[in-house]
């Protein structure tokens, strides 16, 4: 991945490039595991909780919810509780998590057990894509190191905490990036979202006090117990404090992942370190934020990149991506290529997003081959809305939202597409169809 | 049931269906559960893999309920005593037994504790064949539970020593103090749907309804006046087995049979066939022309309960209503009906209006029935006897706090070989038993449709060794014979039976079980050997 | 499987992960590397290995795209189509395997050599389009350079 | 006590309720499709969406806890249109056959579609294409017409506990099956017929095979509450009549039955034809020259009695032998006992307790 070095200040990046991410003595020798130890041997667990509450750190896998919050939701009393961190990193464009655990994996294992202390988990489980051979493999290194170390296992820091932590991979599922299907998944289950409440924090794996953080916001946590809250808060804006790491794709001169403080415009990001559009290509779209999040049309790209900004003109920062796309590309064929993901994606539990995913993808392809109407429009808001309040998990609420946006945004697009005739049609929509529908073929495998 | 009633003074299953998932320990043993008691063996399942309980299955058939078992112990059939000795010791000998229970509660212990001394569990597992290790682990595992349950059927009755086996079973439960508590005690699961009742009426040879005995001179009076008749019986009558005898004895003539099937349900059908054609007079009235029906003098056609009110008294002391749906089919009647006119034709007016009568004569009379109406059944559901009065709740568990009998009896017992052991010239040991899809002698469930696709004929179940040495392959033709008789069928090669055993179904009149077993009966309650008789086996060339 | 080797390596597996928690996903995953895909009697010993019932551990194998109950081949290339590399052109870069293979999606060579299918996010999205040959990251490519790449194996 | 306003009525519910069981408690009926008292939840169908005011998104009532204060509105609007389009989706996904579907008059989504006012789905396209399995004598498994609830897996987990079904595949093409996608037929499937899965289909996905084509679900003029008369169990059941007929089985749900969630099996469900069978025995039949012939009642009755009567004058009532029947009711025991005891004066009565 290619990654772009900015003048500013880095935290989760702060190693990147800068040791060799399989030698934990070089994460050592640049400070790390000290801020395990103050949390171990010179603070309280609730005051742990409270730094991190102070620090405005919010969760980076897309939702934004508070972290400090969060752990301290995890119920109390309880025999046994857990620290999942979720690494299942699947939005598409998404390339964050993958770099801290293959550049810095120890700055990952360092916040686990700090949130491990302040939760009271010994026991962490990290639940990494199957797809990332590298991560996986890096992080198994990484935490044989540590426990070699004294970082992990038995009264660390001479002190009574223990913690251990496993790698767990998945095995092709998007939607086990969604809290209760991941932990489905760590439990030996089909990845189907839970209902909640509960929460995982009153009963999540195994039915034990869970709490579920991404990666990059765990990495965030070392930093925040090293410097202070007030430093960190003092990074970004208000309500989203710190920094995110941004990835930048799609038709860009330059494209790759940076870290940046929150508060930058899209168009900002996209001039300064995307280097711009090719020469003589014009700004179609941007899909921020990954294939869940909304179509940004080029109005509104001098939005500043916070959850704040974003959420006023309803659009939302979701992982983190930047996917510009030029005038050169067919607007249809890449929504399809969006509805068609979720469609592969959903798990196929509720019925919203198992019969709607579907259909959304249908009618969109439909629209794309020539062959849509008015009223489809109509049915694709209906429809989508109607996913959006009534689906079980995040992602079939979160999957009508390319569209939704795109609608609102480009309604002239879809009016011109239902409208125009057939032997007109697109020939990248045609043929991105024909692949999709060779998938579904192949899909269903029946065993003799 | 007659042990039961030794031990503890009530012979019936001492808790209820729903305690068994409430049972932290379950002892299965002599009970095809799955397939004889399906809905039972759906509390047993639940309470192993939703309520943490532990399992033990004693039983020489590898039955579906092992894949839930934690301890599965595959004893010689005919053992049972054994293998119950043999964890009573262990239990005695690591002290987990129930002290305060045994001194409190029973009588006659160090006579159990000198018989079951020399039961080591190096002893009993050369008896049973099961390794001394797992009658030790059982052990354990049944005396250390919060609560332990024992469910136990025709697997542990069928044979010459069931009172025997019962009794053992009695004595294993009292003591590890098992008895009086929820989720505990000794249950007999009842194989047919009202046979509880058709007992507790008293549709047996010594006793009244309610088990009250025809010796005792009070109760004779007692039913001379309920009945209004003079010179009832003091004198216990015949068994069903012991009257087949004494119809070849010349002694017994005439025959009345409602609603069974001797020809296909009793032991050594050549033998039953020559006593029922030697009758001077055979009445027999059922819903199908069964081949018991065929020999009768007198077919009378009766109703299904379909067709009837009334009640049924199922397995855990609950009486239960009947409710009639239709019409009696063609001209035939409710076996209530046709028994009153039989009477009345007899000079001994019956003339009920309806079933219900009927019960309020059973609740007059019989002290555990007393409580128990229709008005309450449709109320609650059904009620478990005993419930002496209106306003009495029921008994979900038998023996709180004191037996029936007072004290609970122990007795030592020691394991005897069944009445016919495999020999050179029938080597093998012949087991019968129900299937999951037919029920008793198959004049019903033979005529329902699905069922009988499913399951059309009889198989003979075969270890594979043993097929393989006999040179017979799953689905060829074999003849199965014993010193009574011979049955043609399909060999069904299989795990499920031991290498020395073959298992055949006894619903099939045309490949039927009980033209080999053994009438051979147990000396107190005269239950035939079903489980266990020697047999050989043959490749139909 | 017509040997019994195999199915001796499944059970060894088995026991290795025998007690563990959740242990179903990871003997999957360690069971697919040894044979290269599920069979049947693979998932039956695993299913009475772990003492999970066999339509859970069926249920749970076709959930994941990972998994494969059907033997695929030697390499199986898996073909991002996610939104940069969509924007960036995978469909020349798939058009050029199914051309250089003779294959669709959903079908492996004659030979048994190679298998396509396509698959969603591969998290290198700044070097679109990628692909995946078994466990390596393939990026930047186009479609000579995935024919010379094909070539290699 | 919890205290809260549901459809504009302050109402009372118990804490621990779910927003379903708090409005069914006050009288107020929230449709559900995957839902199932006896079964574990799942909160999967969405049918049973309703608003809550202040939440951004529609609660599942089936799964969503009430408290205190809290405001619901189970048919608002918003919730008309969702569940509408909830029924639109799973209707454009099903084999629309009512005409000669055997669930039809029965089937939860017909009655949902009908009273939601959903005429025609506008999200009609592919359908799921599985094959029919009729792969056993007892039912017939329609995968086309599955709404996805699960219900059939959760009992077969948790009722029957033999585990035969559990979900495969993924997203659209999610459905339940066996493991392998074996017959249930096959040595491989642990499926014992109870029909437990059956009866708690609400479509037409699974239905029995017996008396298939033979009546409509409506013609059902009466279900009598009884007890089984297969085993020891003593399990309630429904018989089904039409005319004078019975037609099939249904789960008496009464929750007072010894078979807890009104839990059947093979035999229980499916083997009550043989009462209308033609070979019943309809007349009472008398043996000439080893024949039978047909005879009234009056003439078997008169024989019967004079035979057994003159057996006992001549040999004494102990000569007679009664034999009674565990498959008949307690009356009928109680009053063969009586006839042997009362009428010939012999204890010679017993049953077949032993066999």
């Amino acid at each position: 991945m290619n990654y772009i070095e900015t003048d500013g200040v880095k935290i989760v990046l702060r190693n990147f490039g800068k040791i060799d991410p399989l030698k934990v003595e070089e994460y050592v020798a640049r400070g790390g595991y000290e801020s395990l130890k103050k949390a171990l041997t010179a603070m309280t667990p609730e005051a742990v909780i409270e730094e991190v509450k102070a620090s405005g750190l919010r969760g980076r896998g897309g939702a934004g919810f508070p972290t400090g919050l969060k752990w301290s939701f995890t119920k109390k009393d309880a025999d046994q509780k857990y620290i999942v961190c979720n690494a299942d990193e699947g939005e598409p464009g998404t390339a964050k998590d993958r770099l801290i655990m293959t550049g810095d994996p120890h700055g990952l294992i360092e916040g686990m057990a700090i949130a491990g202390y302040a939760i009271g988990a010994t026991k962490g489980f990290i639940y990494c894509r199957g797809e990332y051979t590298t991560s996986i493999n890096t992080l198994n290194h990484a935490i044989n190191q540590a426990r070699e170390n004294g970082f992990l296992g038995e009264n660390l820091f001479g002190t009574d905490f223990t913690f251990n932590l496993e790698v767990r991979s998945g095995a092709g599922a998007y939607v086990c990036g969604e809290e209760t299907a991941l932990i489905e998944s760590i439990e030996g289950h089909r990845g189907m979202p839970r209902f909640k409440p509960p929460f995982p924090g009153g009963a999540g794996l195994w039915g034990k006090p869970t709490v579920v953080n991404n990666v990059e916001t765990l990495a965030n946590v070392p930093v925040i117990l090293d410097k202070g809250a007030d430093w960190y808060k003092s990074i970004g804006t208000e309500k989203s404090a710190g920094t995110k790491i941004f990835i930048l794709c799609g038709n860009l001169r330059n494209t790759g992942a940076l870290e940046l403080p929150f508060g930058m415009t899209v168009r900002e990001v996209m001039e300064t370190y995307g280097g711009g559009l090719l020469t003589g290509r014009d700004l179609q779209m941007v899909h921020l934020g990954g294939a869940a999040s909304g179509i940004m049309p080029p109005a509104l790209i001098d939005t500043p990149l916070t959850y704040e900004d974003l959420q006023a003109v309803g659009q939302g920062l979701g992982s983190g991506v930047i996917l510009a796309i030029d005038d050169q590309k067919d607007f249809m064929s890449y929504i399809c290529s969006n509805t068609h993901f979720f469609e592969h994606e959903s798990c196929g539990k509720c019925t919203p997003c198992r019969e709607g995913t579907a259909r959304i993808n249908e009618i969109l392809h439909r629209i794309a081959a020539g062959d849509g109407t008015l009223e489809d429009l109509d049915n694709l808001k209906d429809l989508g809305e109607m996913m959006q309040i009534s689906a079980l998990c995040g992602l079939g609420q979160a999957a009508p939202t390319p569209v939704l946006t795109s609608l609102e945004h480009f309604m002239d697009k879809y009016v011109e597409a239902v409208s125009g005739k057939k032997n007109e049609v697109n020939e990248e929509a045609v043929a991105t169809e024909a692949i999709h529908k060779s998938y579904y073929e192949a899909a269903p495998i029946k065993l003799d | 049931m007659a042990g039961l009633a030794a031990s503890f003074g009530s012979g019936a299953m001492t808790n209820s269906i729903s305690e068994f998932s409430k049972a932290k320990c379950i002892f299965v043993i002599g009970s095809n559960t799955t397939e004889t008691h399906p809905i039972i063996s759906l509390q047993i399942k639940k309470a192993v893999k939703y309520n943490g309980a532990k399992l033990i299955v004693a039983d020489p058939r590898r039955i579906d309920l092992i894949d839930f078992a934690d301890v599965w112990m595959r004893h010689k059939s005919g053992t049972d005593v054994a293998l119950f000795n043999g964890m009573m010791h262990v239990i005695l000998k690591e002290g987990l037994a129930d002290e305060e229970f045994i001194k409190e509660r029973t009588e006659k212990f160090d006579e159990l504790k000198a018989v079951v001394d020399k039961y080591t569990p190096e002893y009993a597992s050369e008896i049973t064949g099961v390794p001394a290790e797992d009658i030790i682990e059982a052990a354990r595992i049944y005396a250390s539970a919060e609560n332990s349950s024992i469910a136990y059927a025709m697997g542990i009755t069928q044979h010459t020593c069931g009172v025997d086996n019962v009794r053992s079973s009695a004595n294993l439960a009292m003591v590890t103090g098992n008895m009086g508590k929820e989720g505990t005690g000794v249950n007999p699961l009842r194989g047919q749907n009202n046979v509880q009742g058709a007992c507790d009426m008293g549709a047996l040879n010594a006793v009244y309804t309610g088990y009250q005995k025809v010796t005792l001179p009070a109760v004779k009076e007692k039913f001379e006046k309920a009945w209004g008749v003079e010179g009832l019986s003091d004198k216990p009558g015949y068994t069903v087995t012991s009257s087949f005898a004494a119809v070849e004895e010349g002694k017994v003539k005439g025959m009345f049979i409602m609603g069974e099937n001797p020809m296909v349900s009793d032991p050594n059908t050549g033998h039953i066939e020559h006593c029922l054609k030697a009758l001077d007079f055979l009445v027999v009235q059922d819903i199908f022309l069964t081949p018991t029906a065929q020999l009768a003098d007198v077919v009378l056609p009766a109703a299904t309960f379909a067709e009837k009110e009334g009640t049924f008294t199922n397995t855990e002391r609950r009486v239960l209503k009947v409710r009639q749906a239709i019409n009696p089919i063609g001209n035939s009647k409710p076996d209530w009906k046709i028994l009153c006119e039989i009477a009345t034709c007899c000079g001994y007016p019956m003339d009920y209006a309806n079933a219900e009568e009927i019960f309020e004569e059973i609740a007059s009379v019989t002290p555990s029935y007393g409580g128990i109406s229709y008005d309450r059944i449709e109320e609650t559901g059904g009620l478990a006897w005993p419930c002496p009065t209106k306003d009495h709740p029921g008994t979900k568990f038998l023996h709180k706090g004191k037996f029936a009998r007072g004290l609970g009896e122990f007795k030592g017992i020691e394991w005897k070989a069944p009445a016919e052991n495999p020999d050179d010239a029938y080597p093998l040991i012949l087991s019968t038993g129900r299937s999951l899809f037919h029920y008793h002698t198959g004049s019903m469930t033979r005529r329902a449709k699905a069922l009988d696709e499913y399951l059309p004929k009889n198989r003979v179940e075969i270890n594979p060794a043993k097929a393989a040495e006999l040179g017979i392959a799953n689905g060829e033709q074999v003849k199965i014979s014993t010193r009574r008789g011979e049955v043609v069928t399909e060999a069904y090669v299989t795990e499920r039976v031991p290498e020395h055993t073959i298992f055949l179904l006894f619903h099939f009149e045309e490949a039927a079980a009980n033209r080999l077993t053994n009438n051979a009966l147990d000396p107190v309650c005269g239950i035939p050997e079903y489980k266990a008789c020697a047999a050989k086996i043959e490749k139909i060339s | 499987m017509g040997c019994c080797q195999p199915i001796d390596k499944v059970t060894a597996i088995v026991e290795q992960y025998k007690g563990e928690k959740g242990a179903l996903i990871p003997v999957l995953h360690a069971v697919q590397k040894e044979l290269g895909y599920l069979p049947k009697d693979a998932l039956e010993t695993i299913a009475a290995g772990l003492n999970i019932p066999a339509s859970e551990v069926y249920g749970t194998t076709t959930f994941y795209t990972l998994f494969s109950t059907k033997e695929k081949a030697e390499n199986i290339i898996r073909v991002c189509e996610s939104g940069p590399c969509h924007v960036s052109g995978y469909q020349k870069v798939l058009e050029a395997i199914k051309e250089e293979l003779n294959i669709e999606v959903g079908e492996a060579t004659e030979d048994k050599k190679f298998y396509l299918e396509m698959t969603a996010c591969l998290g290198v999205c700044a070097e679109a389009p990628a692909i995946m040959i078994n466990d390596k990251t393939y990026v930047n490519l186009t479609p000579e350079k995935v024919k010379a790449l094909l070539a290699s194996f | 006590m919890i205290n809260l306003t549901i459809d504009g009525k302050q109402v009372q519910a118990e804490s621990g309720m779910t927003i379903l069981q708090a409005a069914k408690a006050n009288g107020i009926e929230i449709p559900t499709f995957c839902y199932d008292p006896a079964l574990s939840k799942a909160g999967a169908c969405r049918i049973c969406v309703v608003e809550v005011e202040g939440a951004r998104l529609l609660a599942a009532a089936c799964v969503a806890p009430i408290y205190e204060g809290m405001v619901v509105h189970t048919n608002s609007e918003k919730v008309q249109k969702s569940r509408r389009i909830n029924l639109e989706l799973l209707w454009a996904n099903h084999n629309q056959d009512c005409l000669t579907c055997e669930k039809a008059g029965e089937c939860k989504l017909q009655e949902l579609c009908y009273k939601y006012g959903v005429t025609e789905s506008r999200f009609e396209g592919k359908k799921r294409n599985l094959p029919i399995f009729d792969d056993n004598p007892f039912y017939i498994r329609d995968y086309n017409k599955c709404i996805n609830c699960g219900k059939c897996i959760r009992a077969c987990q948790e009722i029957q506990i033999n585990e035969t079904y559990d979900f495969v595949d993924r997203g659209f093409n999610t459905h339940p099956d066996t493991a392998y996608r074996v017959d249930l037929m096959a040595k491989e499937s642990p499926c014992v017929f109870c029909g437990n899965c059956v009866a708690v289909c609400p479509t037409g996905a699974l239905t029995s095979k017996i008396n298939r084509g033979t009546f409509r679900t409506w013609e059902v003029e009466k279900k009598v509450k009884t007890t089984c008369t297969y085993c020891g169990c003593g399990c309630g059941l429904e018989l089904n009549v039409i005319g004078n007929k019975v037609v099939r089985v249904t789960p008496d749900l009464s929750g007072t039955t010894p078979n807890e969630h009104g839990a059947l099996c093979t035999k229980g469900r499916f083997g009550f034809d043989f009462i209308n069978r033609e070979d019943r025995l309809t007349n009472p039949l008398i043996k000439e020259n080893g024949k039978f012939r047909k005879a009234s009642w009056e003439e078997a009755l008169d024989l019967i009695a004079s035979k057994l009567k003159g057996i006992a004058d001549v040999n004494g009532g102990n000569s007679l032998m009664f034999l009674s029947s565990a498959r008949t009711t307690n009356e009928e025991n109680y009053l063969m006992q009586k006839l042997s005891r009362a009428v010939f004066k012999t204890n010679n009565v017993d049953h077949c307790a032993r066999l």
